[in-house]
């Protein structure tokens, strides 16, 4: 039924939100959110783990939601994988409606349904160190305020 | 059957995936991971805490007490941490 | 007390998000609003009057505002007026900080309040016909949330 | 005291801004309104709705209840519809 445009990658090439923005441009309300590694807790690297194939599906899954839900005319999720540095942009999430209450509410549930429906793991790497970053009840909450 | 392991329980259990046969009692993710723990150290380790598991069953999110059956790929891995 | 970058502009010219969402990369989490000029509508031209002085005033002062509220680390608002035609830029509003959530909401927080804060105006013209766009209650609503 | 008009406001009144010197009985951006309603047709038609009408005195919104002593300029407008 609907025409919407849904983007969905999953690379581990550097992500380029000013493009991603402006090819949203398909309704009168274009709202995304950009996440980047944190450059103040001592983390050189950033190493992003994911369950190929079931990362896509659950990405094309959140944006169909998205699109129903909030008629959007356009959405776009893209998440980094593999190793990154700090500074650099690990996710992106962007939704377009004719209304920009839909387009801003879509562009926040995207992101805080990835944290918890879609298969990826976060590896820090602190003085020489490795570890596996721990999932927080945040996300959790932030997730099911959309259920 | 199909097992993938990721995160850290790919990392104690020393491979990213592995095929298995289990025994017709085991009906359950649940009762796969307790299964599994008894084949080597390294499974023992990954699977000491079942509450901080989560699973997959082709490619689907499943609570633990999901049924295996008619499995062709089961994924075990720690809660995820993307976005 | 603090330290964020703040940027406000009441400009003739066409808006480019895509530099602005790059510049806001100054924390964990980067949140955009871009408003367009519909398409679909019958309207030839959007002309936005504003009031010089007063409105870069309650632009600044939503802007400082957003910033305490959620400890952004930057804040952007930009606002077109003139003429402008159907899928040119209206508006633009960011915000970053090291929270996801604080970037979200205060990125809407811009948007909503700018609708019944700042002094602008709009006139369609629809077949030649000029016509002032009347205000909306579902505006006042959406600024309302926020008090 | 410096009277700026903006939108319909300005269109109906045909400037944008003017000089008033209101007498004292003029305590109140309403009142200042009623006051202005007199000098001309299209101050008449342009005020007309109260109800339609917001105001800034030095840049600030008000309502309007609000004081003008001491003012240096005030703005009257329809409701703002920007963004």
């Amino acid at each position: 039924m609907s025409s919407a445009s849904i983007r969905v990658l999953v690379t581990t090439e550097t992500i380029d939100p000013a493009a991603e923005l402006v090819a949203l441009e398909q309704g009168g309300a274009v709202a995304t959110f950009t996440g980047l590694v944190r450059r103040d807790d001592g983390v050189s690297t950033l190493e992003l783990e994911h369950y190929p194939g079931a990362t896509e599906a659950a990405l094309l899954h959140l944006a169909e939601q998205a699109v129903q839900r909030w008629s959007l005319s356009a959405a776009t999720i893209i998440h980094r994988v593999g190793p990154m540095k700090p500074g650099e942009r690990i996710v992106f999430t962007g939704a377009a409606s004719a209304h920009r209450a839909a387009a801003l509410e879509a562009c926040a549930f995207l992101i805080d349904r990835l944290k918890t429906d879609a298969p990826f793991w976060k590896r820090e790497v602190v003085a020489g160190q490795g570890r596996w970053v721990e999932a927080r009840d945040s996300d959790d909450d932030a997730a099911n305020r959309w259920r | 059957m199909q097992l993938l392991y990721f995160a850290w329980v790919r990392e104690r259990i020393g491979v990213g995936s592995e095929q298995v046969d289990p025994p017709q009692t085991v009906a359950t993710v649940a009762d796969l991971i307790a299964w599994l723990s008894l084949r080597s150290e390294g499974h023992a380790a990954a699977f000491a805490e079942p509450d901080r598991l989560r699973a997959a069953v082709d490619q689907a999110f499943v609570p633990l007490d999901a049924p295996v059956a008619g499995a062709r790929e089961i994924a075990i891995f720690p809660p995820v941490t993307g976005g």
